[in-house]
C-alpha cells in the first residue's frame, strides 16, 4: 500500500491546486520528472555545456562524451544489440515519421499493404496515411475484440500484400498489453519487418529488442520520467543502413560536395543539425532512476494499482461506471479509460480537478478507436511510480461527487 | 481560483439535464448546420427555419460537455422567434461576453485581460445567457461555450444564400 | 571594455578548465545559459508541467497558457504578424527540412532550379540536394567574393528557372552580414519565395520579418541562450496554409478517420506530436532576457567586439594570421574563422583549451565553404553578449603561446 | 587532466615539422591508398610499393592535424623495408595501444576503462611510436593517430589482391 518511488522525489506532486493536494492520474500523458532527472540537466548546463561532436576544447568533449554516453544507457536499457542501433529524435511521433518516410519511400510502392491495428495512437496512423498518400500504399487494420484485444483471426488475409506491421505494444486509451509475439512471426514468415510503438510500454515494462523480435521501436523519454524534447527510435543496424537518410543537414554527412553528399555511418546518418545535448543527459537519468527501482517492479506496481483500481471503481461506482479495454488487469498497464454516467469526460475532468485529481478527457490521440468504441471522448485515468492506493480512493471519491453534482 | 459553481451555474445544469427544443427539422426547406471541435470531440447541430428575416423555429441536435450542450439549448430558446438582426446582434454580444480577441498577435482561445465581460457593451440584454459568464474563467472551456453560436452565424450565412 | 550582459548571470562561465578560469569563445555553435533560462525550465518541471493541449485541468492549462505564451513571444520578437506563423521544431535543421520536404514536394519540379549560396551551412545545402532527388530539381550556388560577400553580379542568369531561394542571412564561418533585400527583391519580382536561415542572426541582432520580407526563416534557441531541443520556423500564413503537413500525428489532425485524416489549422498542422514544451518555457525566457538587453544593443556590442579582435589579432600576430571573410568588421558579426601559420585548426584548438581558451575547429558544417576557401577546416572565435576585450586579450596570447609551440 | 605534453611530445613535433617519407610513387605499379577523417578534414595518402612480402618502400602525402601527420610519418618511418607479417602485428598492437574498442555495446571513439596501454601485450616492439601513447588519453584526437594506420590497412588489402 504504498508508492514504489519516493513521493518526495518528485517536486511536483507536493504541489497544491484549489488547496487541495495533488493527485497525478495523467502520467500516460507525460510523466513527472524526479529530482535527480532535473538536476542532471540543470548540471549539464551549468557546468559541462557546449555543442557535441567536432569540438576539440575539454568542455564540448566532455558534453560530447555525455551525450554518448545516454546512447549508451538507452542501448543497455532496451537490451540493443549495439549502440549505433539508438537514434535520438524529438519523440515517439518523430520517430514513426523517420520510419514511414525514410523506410517508406525505400519500400512503399502502389498497391501494397501498411497493417496497422484499430487502437493505435494518431502517431501510428497518421505518418502511415501520409506514406500511403505519398505510395499509393494502403492501410489495413487489424481489428480489436470486444475485450480490448488485438483480433489476429483474419491476420492471414489482411497480409496478403503486407509489406510492414506497425503496431502498438500498449494501448494509451484501453491499457491493453499486446501480446506482440504472433505478429513478429507472421511479419518474419513474410520476410516483411514489424515495428512497434513503444510509446506506452517503455515507460512500464522491462523491454528487450532482441527478445521481442521486432525490427524497430519507438518511444519518447517525457512519458518516462525524462525530459520533453527527445525520443528515440531504435531499429536494427542493418535496417538503418539499407534506409536513406530523413533530415538532411550538419553531422549526418561525411561529406557534402557541390554536386551531392555522403551520409555519414549509422547512427549519425539519422542525426541531422545540434541534437537534444541536455535532454539527452535527462532521459539518461531517468533511465538510471528507473532501472534502480527495477523494470519488473515497475510493472507489478502498476498491475498492482490497475487490479486495485478497476476492483474499487466497480464496486463504488457499479452501474455508474462503465470500464473500456481487458476485464483482466493482468492484461492492462496503468491505464484505465471510462465512462462516467450521464457525465461527459470534459466535466468529469474538471469536476475532478476541483478536488485536485487531474485526468485526462478527449480522444487521446486514438481517433479511430474511438469510432470503435463509439463514444467521441472518454476520461483516462493512469499510473506511475509515484502513484499509490489512496491516489486512487481519491479518484473514486471524486468520481462520486461528480456524478451526484451532474445527476 | 475561480471555483465549480462559477462554471456550472444551476440554469446551465438545468439546460444540460434538459436540453430545449431538442429534435430535427426537414432540410430542407430548414438550413441544418453543423458544428464540431476537433480537441474535444464536442458536437453541434442545428436546423434553422428562416423566414422573413426571422427564425421562425429551431431544433438541435447534437452530443458534447455539459458547457456545449448547455450553451446550445440557451441559443435555441434565445433565438427562437427573434428578427435576423436582433440575432446577430445577440450572437456579438455573445461573443464579446466570451471575451475572444481575434486579434493577430493573441492567441485564438487566449481571453482578454481585462475584466470578463458582464453584459453586452452594445447594450443588449442577455438574459439566462449571463450565466455563460463563468466560462470565462476557464480558457479551455470557452470554445465549448462558443460551438453553438459559430454554428449558428454558419447557418445563418448559409440561409442567406 | 565590458560585457553586455552580467558574466555572473552565466554559471558555466565561472568554471575552470586545467586550473585556468574559462574564455567561451564558441557561442556560434552554441551559446551558454542565463540563470534566468535555467531557473523557468527547472521551476516549469517543479510547478506547472503537464502535456499541453487537450488537458482540461489546471495544471495542463498552465502548461498550455505558457506554451502558447512562448509562442507569441518569439511572434512578437521577430515581429510577426500573427502568432500562428511561429511553428516549433527541434531547431534550424528541422525548419529547414520542414520547407524542403513539405514547400518542396508542393513545389519542385524535374528541371527547377533551387538558388543557395557557397557559404551555406549544411542545413540549408543538404535538405535541398535531397529535395532535389527526390524531385529532379538542380542546385544553383550564388558564388562569393574574395571579400566573403554574396556576389550577386550573376544573379539574373542563375535565376533563369529559379523556384525558390535559400540563403543564410549571416555566414556561421566567415561571419558576413548579407545583404538580403537584392535577393528579396529578385525573389518576389519572380513570385518566387525565399526562405532564410536566421540561425546565426536571430541571436546577434534584430529582425523583423515583416520589414525583411521573406517568406520564411529558421532559427535554434540553443544558440540564442535558449536550450537544446527547440528551434522556430517561422513562415507566412499563407505559405503554411498552402503546403501540405510534414509530420503527421497527434495535434496536428483536426479529424483522422479509416479512410483518411483533415489537417489541423496552423500552427499546429506543424507541431505533430509533444512539441518541447519546457524548452519552449527556457526559449521565452532567452528571449526576453535579449530583449531587456536590447537587440541593437547585442548588435553593437558585436560588432565592437569583431572590431577590437580583428584589430588585436592582425597587429599581434601580423603575418602569422589570416582571416577569413569581410575586412571591414562592420560588415559581420562576431565571429572570426582563421587559419594560424603552419598550425592546423585542431592544434590550435587543443592548445587554446590548456589555456582555457573555447574555441571550435573544424569545416563548421560548411563543407562547400571550405572547398572555395581551398582549407580543409579553419579556427573560429565567436563572441556574445557575456564576452568582452579581456577574453580577446587572452585569445590573443593563447594564440601566440600556440605558434610558439609548434614552429 | 592531461597536459599538452602528455599529447604533443617532442618526437612528434619533429615528425610534424619534418616529416620523413615525404612524396609520391608512380601507381601503378605502387599502391596508392587514402584515409579521410571526415569528421575533422584530416587526409593520408600512402604509396606502398609492396615487393615479395616486403615493404619495399613507402611515401606519404595528405595534410592534417600534427597529430595525423605526425603518425602518418612515424609509420611510413616504422614499416619501411618491414616484411608484411611485421607491418601487420605492428598494425595491430598500435591499435590495441590506442585501446580502440571495437565491441558493440561501446562507441566507436571510446576508450577503456583499463590504464591505456603501454607497449603492446604481444611484446611487439613499437620505438618511436610509442610516443603516440599520449593520445588516446584526448579521445577525441585517438581518430587523427590511427587514420594512418587504417588506410595502410586498407592498402596493404589492395596489394594482396
Ligand atoms: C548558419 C547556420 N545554419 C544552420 C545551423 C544549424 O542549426 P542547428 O544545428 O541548431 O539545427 C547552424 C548552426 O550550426 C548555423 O550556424
Ligand atoms: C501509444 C502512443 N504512441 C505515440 C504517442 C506519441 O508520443 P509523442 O507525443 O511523445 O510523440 C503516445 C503519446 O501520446 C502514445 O501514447
Amino acid at each position: 500500500m504504498s508508492t514504489l518511488a519516493p513521493k518526495s522525489d518528485f517536486p511536483l506532486l507536493s504541489r497544491e491546486v484549489h488547496g487541495k493536494s495533488l493527485t497525478y492520474l495523467d502520467s500516460a500523458a507525460s510523466a513527472q520528472k524526479p529530482e535527480q532527472v532535473l538536476r542532471a540537466m540543470d548540471d549539464a548546463y551549468r557546468t559541462y555545456y557546449a555543442n557535441v561532436h567536432r569540438g576539440v576544447y575539454t568542455i564540448a568533449e566532455e558534453a560530447t562524451q555525455a551525450f554518448e554516453a545516454a546512447r549508451r544507457s538507452v542501448a543497455r536499457f532496451i537490451h540493443a544489440e549495439r549502440t549505433s542501433e539508438v537514434v535520438f529524435t524529438q519523440g515517439t511521433t518523430a520517430s514513426m515519421n523517420l520510419l514511414s518516410y525514410s523506410w517508406g519511400s525505400a519500400n512503399l510502392r502502389d498497391g501494397d499493404v501498411v497493417v496497422i491495428s484499430q487502437m493505435e495512437h494518431h502517431a501510428n496512423v497518421v505518418p502511415w496515411q501520409m506514406a500511403c498518400e505519398r505510395t499509393g500504399a494502403e492501410l489495413a487494420w487489424i481489428p480489436i475484440t470486444s475485450d480490448g484485444h488485438l483480433d489476429l483471426s483474419g491476420l492471414e488475409s489482411l497480409l496478403q500484400r503486407a509489406k510492414v506491421i506497425s503496431v502498438t505494444a500498449v494501448s494509451n486509451v484501453l491499457g491493453t498489453i499486446n501480446d506482440l509475439a504472433p505478429l513478429v512471426t507472421a511479419a518474419h514468415d513474410r520476410n516483411i519487418p514489424i515495428f512497434v510503438d513503444a510509446a506506452q510500454s517503455a515507460p512500464h515494462q522491462a523491454i528487450d529488442v532482441q527478445a521481442l523480435g521486432a525490427d524497430a521501436i519507438a518511444f519518447s523519454a517525457h512519458k518516462l520520467l525524462g525530459p520533453t524534447g527527445i525520443g528515440v527510435l531504435w531499429a536494427r543496424q542493418s535496417l538503418l543502413e539499407a534506409i536513406p537518410p530523413f533530415l538532411g543537414g550538419g553531422e549526418m554527412i561525411s561529406d557534402v560536395r557541390f554536386d551531392g553528399f555522403d551520409a555519414a555511418p549509422v547512427p549519425h546518418k539519422f542525426g541531422a543539425g545540434t541534437p537534444p545535448i541536455v535532454e539527452a543527459v535527462g532521459l539518461r537519468a531517468a533511465i538510471d532512476y528507473l532501472s534502480a527501482l527495477g523494470m519488473d517492479a515497475v510493472a507489478d506496481h502498476e498491475h498492482r494499482l490497475a487490479a486495485y483500481a478497476m476492483d474499487r471503481l466497480q464496486s463504488e461506482l457499479g452501474e455508474r461506471i462503465k470500464i473500456f479495454g481487458p476485464s483482466n488487469p493482468s492484461e492492462r498497464c496503468g491505464v484505465i479509460s471510462f465512462e462516467l454516467e450521464a457525465v461527459h469526460p470534459h466535466d468529469v475532468s474538471q469536476v475532478l480537478d476541483e478536488h485536485g485529481v487531474c485526468v485526462r478527457a478527449g480522444h487521446h490521440c486514438a481517433k479511430p478507436l474511438m469510432r470503435i468504441l463509439d463514444v467521441p471522448a472518454t476520461a483516462r485515468a493512469s499510473f506511475y511510480v509515484y502513484n499509490e492506493e489512496s491516489d486512487i480512493d481519491r479518484l473514486v471519491a471524486a468520481l462520486d461527487a461528480a456524478h451526484r453534482f451532474f445527476v | 481560483m475561480p471555483g465549480l459553481e462559477d462554471l456550472y451555474r444551476e440554469i446551465i445544469l438545468d439546460h444540460y439535464r434538459a436540453p430545449r427544443n431538442r429534435g430535427e427539422l426537414a432540410s430542407p426547406p430548414a438550413v441544418r448546420a453543423e458544428g464540431f471541435n476537433p480537441l474535444c470531440g464536442d458536437e453541434v447541430v442545428l436546423y434553422l427555419d428562416v423566414e422573413d428575416g426571422v427564425v421562425k423555429d429551431i431544433k438541435t441536435a447534437g452530443r458534447g460537455c455539459s458547457i456545449s450542450q448547455a450553451s446550445t439549448s440557451m441559443l435555441s430558446a434565445a433565438v427562437i422567434g427573434k428578427p435576423l438582426d436582433e440575432v446577430r446582434q445577440l450572437t456579438s454580444a455573445f461573443k464579446s461576453m466570451m471575451s475572444i480577441h481575434e486579434s493577430n498577435l493573441e492567441n485564438e482561445t487566449e481571453t482578454s485581460q481585462d475584466e470578463p465581460g458582464t453584459v453586452s457593451s452594445d447594450g443588449v440584454r442577455m438574459g439566462d445567457l449571463e450565466a455563460l459568464q463563468g466560462v470565462v474563467k476557464f480558457p479551455v472551456r470557452i470554445k465549448c461555450a462558443t460551438l453553438a453560436w459559430n454554428t449558428l452565424t454558419q447557418g445563418l450565412d448559409e440561409a442567406a444564400n
